[in-house]
């Protein structure tokens, strides 16, 4: 394995953003990146959902709100900042509007790590898949909040459900990013990248595989667990409308209610970049292929910008590839229950992961 | 028990199961009656629980599923209750029929949810529509279907329609309150009758009653064709009690047919101008020119002369 | 133990909602709280206006009070108001989803009580479509189920046939809730050419979709997951609660009056009655989505059977039933559909009294669903097919 | 809010936000009773009225932007429509579908019905019918976005509302308006 050189004393490859000599610039650029990919990606995914859903459901889609329908988001997000701001008489008031924001923060703030192709990310930390989880479980923090703070039943139970739920569901989650990063030997997501750009299985050297490949339990462990813990149908119990109501978003109005749906879209894409990162080889096109402009001896570390743009252009349609995966199981699928949902968590799902793990971290001493 | 129409073959006649009813029953039975394949029993208010279990448990009869309850205003006398059982395994069909004591005041009669569980909600259902009530029901209020501060027993005859006293039948004529020859049903409620659990409908139907009061008294006259037009009766002196409903819903109708024939002469006199007044003629003409459907043209002139008349307004 | 027979009742100033009472039991070491919550009277899960009074255990289900009557209009009171053919426009409308099939009662009702001859081939128009309204009523009940267990598309496939149906009913009565195509001694006008044709298109049609069902919904494994074992309902509860239809054939019992008192012409043709086993979710469900298979079947027999001839009988100026009583039972889509009709000879009823399968059915919902878990008291009160109008009136 | 309601908002401006709540109708529908199966039939496949931008995944009033009370009204439930209508947060439509909710319909005579939702909150746009075919739902929601198109949501907020519209009786004078 290559060995990388640290920039910094967390930071180890450079992005491309970091331009000049100054400090402001390259942090404005890479606020801007974050920002950017914040507010349109989760935009992309939405109309997916609206589309790929209409499409499976027998139906169009919308249509009317911009070019095939495809201003919808737009639509309802200036909508939403338009809608009154209701705050129940017998809420928490400091806490009922603190909640979306705490939900929502995390969920940009997970954007800083995710590669989207060879230096396109804003910091690349050496504890970057630590940070990435540790980051995305505090959005349950907002959802218990809100849920508590609401002063309504349904809000309660929605709440705690969605902190069960992220209990349950957060060991398989960390248990298998663990097993990838013993096969990859590093924490940081370009690195795990970059791992599996040059990974063999032994008895087949010269054949390039991504870990999706010999992880394909860990891949599936991970995808269950990432539609869980965002609470996506068929795990969607905490926002379950036929008994819930809306579940923790049952009293928000206006802007604080599109926070959620935007914590909640913004989520289905960071887990599908966590898993593209993970799984799915990042910004390569095909194992093995080397990406065009990106030809050099440093394989798909550094590119021309041709290069960058279609290994950025890959990772999305990657994301969005797991996008439509999660809406079709949104689709295809009744809601489990409660109980049902534990019982898949601590029953299959940990013994399985923990499984996976020891037999990987034995493989890897071994060979 | 599964066994549905096991013993068909073996099920009781109606005259049989009026002789082991009787039987069993001695004087609680009072007659039985077959019409339209419809197998009523009268019982004794006091063997109402006994015919019930009899009907349940003996293994004959094994009217296993309950079927139906309800009440039935039975005029001066008070209130019918009637339940109606049904046999699966015999495909047999009762209905047992009791007169509620306490006449039309305080109508009660025994609870059967002892027997038949289902008899919970329709005896509920029956205290809410006429008031009888059910001693032994284990929770009979509070009220099933209506609003729980409802006043009065909607099923009870002498409960009107407070709409219908307010105004008149919207339709062409209501047939429900004319007889074969066109003579009037006395059925003719008055406000006041039924207040409704609503200050709104009540405020509907004193404003109804302002717009329509009823109209004064002046000898009857026959006048039967029916326009298509609801009627607006004209204001008239408030009535007087001592008249009776048939001789107030004359006046009504004498008094309908004037504004009747009022209200089409108006039309006749004013609906030519009228139509042309609201629209713009020039616009009009020159769609018609361009060769547009009649309908846009009319549409699109109308449009233009209400914003012409817009205009106007907004400048004075 | 006698701790833990101790009451607290406990109010916290910071708790949620107003009304919230936490009843602490117990010694305080393991406190347990109930709380009651209140589902409908407008709520996703009760498709229509029903209010379901919940104690809840956490998420078990300690004791449920349906609350009723929000949907009440009165029927009763207003048929006494209508005379016997207008009677027909408010009896479809109590069971907006099986408009055809409440109308057939009262034709039945009216025809025998005047011993009108009614002609034979408006006797079998009259099964067929209600055979086909069946269908569109349980259409409908397989998407909401679906939706109430958090699958949103069986919805739309259930309409893209309930839209062709309607489409073939309505080219004959010219209504796609509301038929009002009944009246005594027949129905209104007779089909429209190329009818038969059509409908048995759309039944080829249907049965061969049939198996999307059986494989989006009955067949999926949450769904199983959802519903097996859930509300069991014993047979002799069912049978002492009055409930009929896909709810009582669930529980093994085959009592459908379209085959044990033969009402039309369904005596001359085979009736296939779907049953279920334990009387739980799954079967319920199952039951009503094998019945539109056994409704098809009928309908194909139907088009066999179809005489030609007039479709209505001459009726008198005025409809005045003669004094006495009648009660008529007709196998709706939900149950069985009873009409008490008692005239006094006059132009209206004297007292018309509607036995509506809902009724009788949802009084299984407080004994289903004690000790049951929040998201299977869900799935219990979807799987008790109801309407709340018909419930109501 | 607190600026929408105060000022009139610059033409552009006023003309992006009326778009946005134009083509964002979360819809909650108050299915009541017959008129609620021509509303899911109006929200699938045949006549999907999701492709003008109508959501009708709004689960609750507080999210919702449009209140379809599809069916008969009865005194019973009136306190709760009038409570959830309450609920929603400004700006905030309503469609009073089938007869039954314009006027008490076919039981206007009826001892528990209430003439007309209309008596207990006001009403944008009534769509005639029992029940009213699902293109006439279609036909009322885009009569309502032609008005949201041109509205101020100044008068809005301060309660100046428009005449509602009647389908069949001004629907086109009003669609002449809007274009």
């Amino acid at each position: 394995m290559t060995v990388l050189t640290s920039t910094t004393a967390l930071a180890q490859a450079p992005s491309i953003l970091d331009v000049g000599d100054g400090v402001v610039l390259p942090i404005l650029l890479k606020v801007a990146l974050v920002l950017g990919l914040f507010f349109v990606v989760p935009l992309v995914g939405g109309y997916l959902e609206h589309k790929v859903m209409g499409r499976m459901q027998n139906r169009r889609g919308p249509v009317e709100a911009g070019p095939f329908g495809s201003l919808q988001l737009v639509a309802d997000g200036i909508k939403f900042i338009q809608k009154e701001d209701i705050i129940p008489r017998a809420a928490d008031k400091p806490m009922f509007a603190l909640a979306p924001g705490l939900a929502l923060v995390p969920a940009l703030l997970v954007f800083l790590v995710i590669p989207l192709g060879p230096g396109v990310f804003a910091v690349d930390l050496e504890l970057g898949l630590f940070y990435a989880l540790a980051i995305t479980s505090i959005s349950v923090l907002g959802i218990l909040l809100g849920g508590w703070a609401s002063a309504n039943k349904f809000s309660l139970i929605g709440g705690l459900r969605a902190g069960a739920q992220l209990i349950a569901y957060e060991l398989p989650l960390i248990i298998t990013a663990i097993t990838v990063a013993v096969m990859a030997g590093t924490l940081s997501l370009v690195g795990i990248v970059e791992a599996q750009a040059n990974f063999t299985l032994p008895g087949l050297e010269g054949f390039n595989l991504w870990f999706v490949f010999p992880q394909i339990v860990g891949f599936a462990i991970f995808f269950v667990a990432a539609m869980a813990e965002l609470s996506r149908p068929p795990f969607d119990m905490p926002i379950g409308d036929s008994e819930l109501v809306f579940g923790y978003m049952t009293e928000y109005t206006g802007i604080k209610f599109a926070m959620f749906l935007l914590t909640e879209y913004a989520g289905m894409i960071t887990m599908s970049a966590l898993m593209v990162v993970l799984f799915l080889g990042g910004w390569q096109i095909l194992p093995g292929v080397a990406t065009p402009g990106c030809e050099g001896a440093a394989g798909i570390m550094s590119c021309d910008p041709i290069g960058i743009a279609i290994s950025v252009l890959v990772t999305l349609a990657k994301i969005m590839g797991l996008v439509f995966l999660m809406v079709w199981a949104r689709v295809a699928y009744p809601r489990l229950r409660e109980d049902q949902l534990q019982r898949i968590s601590w029953l299959v799902l940990v013994p399985l992961s923990l499984a996976n793990l020891a037999f990987v971290t034995i493989l890897t001493v071994v060979l | 028990m599964s066994d549905v129409l096991a013993r068909r073959d073996r099920a009781l006649s109606p005259e049989e199961t009026e002789e082991l009813l009787r039987d069993r029953l001695g004087d609680g039975l009072q007659r039985t009656v077959l019409e339209y394949g419809v197998f009523t029993v009268w019982v004794e208010q006091d063997a109402w629980v006994q015919a019930a279990t009899l009907c349940r448990d003996e293994p004959l009869l094994a009217y296993d599923m309950f079927d139906n309850l309800f009440g039935i205003d039975a005029r001066e006398e008070g209130f019918d209750v009637v339940a109606v059982l049904y046999s699966t395994s015999t495909g047999n069909r009762i209905a047992l029929r009791t007169r509620c004591a306490g006449g039309r005041d305080e109508p009660t009669c025994p609870s059967i949810t002892d027997i038949y569980r289902g008899a919970d909600w329709m005896e509920r259902e029956t205290w809410d529509m006429f008031g009888v009530d059910f001693p032994g029901h284990p929770q009979i209020g509070p009220r099933i279907l209506t609003v729980e501060n409802f006043e009065g027993w909607p099923l009870r005859k002498d409960f009107h329609l407070a709409s219908r006293a307010a105004k008149p039948w919207p339709g062409v004529k209501e047939p429900a309150e004319l007889d074969e020859d066109g003579n009037v049903i006395e059925r003719v409620p008055h406000i006041g009758d039924a207040p409704g659990p609503y200050d709104l409908d009540k405020a509907m139907a004193e404003q109804a009653q302002a717009m329509n009061p009823r109209p004064e008294l002046d000898g009857p006259e026959d006048d039967d064709d029916a326009d298509d037009e609801p009627a607006e009766v004209e204001a008239g002196p408030d009535d007087d009690p001592t008249v009776s409903g048939a001789e107030k819903a004359e006046a009504r109708r004498k008094a309908q047919a004037e504004a009747r024939a009022k209200k089409a002469a108006e039309r006749a006199g004013g609906d030519g101008d009228e139509g042309a007044a609201q629209l713009d003629q020039d616009v009009y003409d020159q769609l018609i020119a361009e060769g547009k459907s009649e309908r846009i043209a009319r549409s699109k002139a109308k449009a233009a002369y209400i914003k012409a008349q817009r205009a106007k307004e907004g400048d004075a | 133990m006698s701790d833990l027979e101790t009451t607290e009742r406990v109010l916290p100033s910071n708790a949620p909602g107003e009304d919230v009472a936490f009843e602490i039991l117990g010694d305080g070491d393991f406190p347990t709280a109930e709380m009651s919550l209140s589902i409908g009277p407008a709520h996703p899960a009760t498709h229509g206006v029903f209010r379901i009074v919940l104690d809840l255990d956490g998420e078990r289900v300690r004791g449920a009070r349906p609350v009723i009557g929000y949907m009440h209009r009165g029927f009763e009171k207003l048929a006494e108001y209508r005379d016997y053919r207008q009677i027909a426009a408010l009896t479809n409308r109590h069971d907006w989803l099986s408009g055809f099939c409440n109308e057939l009662g009262v034709a039945i009702a009216v025809e025998s009580m005047l011993e009108l001859e009614v002609p034979d081939r408006a006797q079998w128009i009259r099964m067929l479509m209600a055979e086909w309204n069946r269908i569109l009523n349980h259409l409908m009940f397989i998407g909401s189920y679906a939706l109430e267990l958090g699958a949103i598309t069986p919805m739309f496939y259930a309409f893209r046939e309930r839209e062709d149906i309607q489409h073939l009913m309505e080219s004959a009565t010219g209504g796609r809730l509301h038929f009002t195509y009944n009246q005594p001694g027949g129905v209104k006008i007779d089909l429209p050419k190329g009818f038969l044709k059509r409908s048995a298109e759309i039944s080829k049609v249907t049965r061969e979709r049939f198996d999307d069902y059986v494989d989006l919904v009955l067949g999926n494994e949450i769904f199983q997951g959802r519903t097996v074992g859930v509300g069991p309902l014993p047979q002799d509860v069912a049978l002492s609660l009055g409930i009929t239809g896909p709810t009582l054939h669930a529980t093994g019992i085959a009592e459908d009056s379209r085959v044990t008192e033969p009402y039309l012409k369904y005596g001359d043709i085979d009736v296939e009655v779907p049953l279920g086993e334990n009387g739980d979710a799954f079967d319920r469900f199952y039951v009503l989505l094998h019945r539109i298979r056994a409704s098809l079947d009928i309908i194909d027999q139907i088009h066999d059977h179809m005489p030609a001839g007039p479709v209505n009988s001459k009726l008198p100026k005025m409809v005045k039933a003669p004094e006495g009583a009648i009660y008529v039972r007709t196998e709706n889509p939900l149950g069985q559909l009873g009409y008490w009709l008692e005239s006094d000879g006059g132009r209206t009823p004297w007292r018309f009294k509607m036995r509506t399968p809902s009724f009788s059915n949802v009084q299984a919902i407080p004994y289903l669903m004690q000790g049951a878990l929040l998201p299977d008291a869900i799935s219990i009160l979807g799987s008790v097919f109801f309407v709340v109008g018909d419930i109501d009136r | 809010m607190g600026l929408m309601d105060q000022v009139e908002l610059p033409q552009p401006v006023k003309y992006v936000f009326n778009w946005g709540r134009k083509y964002s109708l979360w819809c909650f529908n108050f299915g009541l009773a017959c008129c609620a199966i021509e509303f899911i039939a109006a929200s699938t496949s045949r006549h999907d009225f999701i492709r003008h931008g109508v959501i009708p995944f709004a689960h609750g009033p507080r999210q919702a932007d449009l209140l379809v009370v599809s069916g008969t009204l009865t005194d019973k439930m009136a306190p709760a429509v009038k409570r959830l209508y309450e609920e929603m947060p400004e700006p905030k439509y309503v469609i009073s579908f089938g007869s039954c909710a314009n006027c008490g319909g076919p039981y206007w005579d009826s001892y528990s019905v209430t003439k007309g939702v209309d008596q207990i909150i006001p009403v944008d746009v009534y769509v005639p019918g029992c029940p009213p075919r699902p293109e006439a739902l279609l036909d009322g929601i885009i009569a309502l976005q032609h008005r949201i198109q041109n509205e101020s949501l100044k008068d809005r907020i301060a309660g100046r509302r428009q005449d509602p519209i009647t389908l069949g009786a001004d629907a086109p004078l009003a669609l002449e308006e809007g274009a």
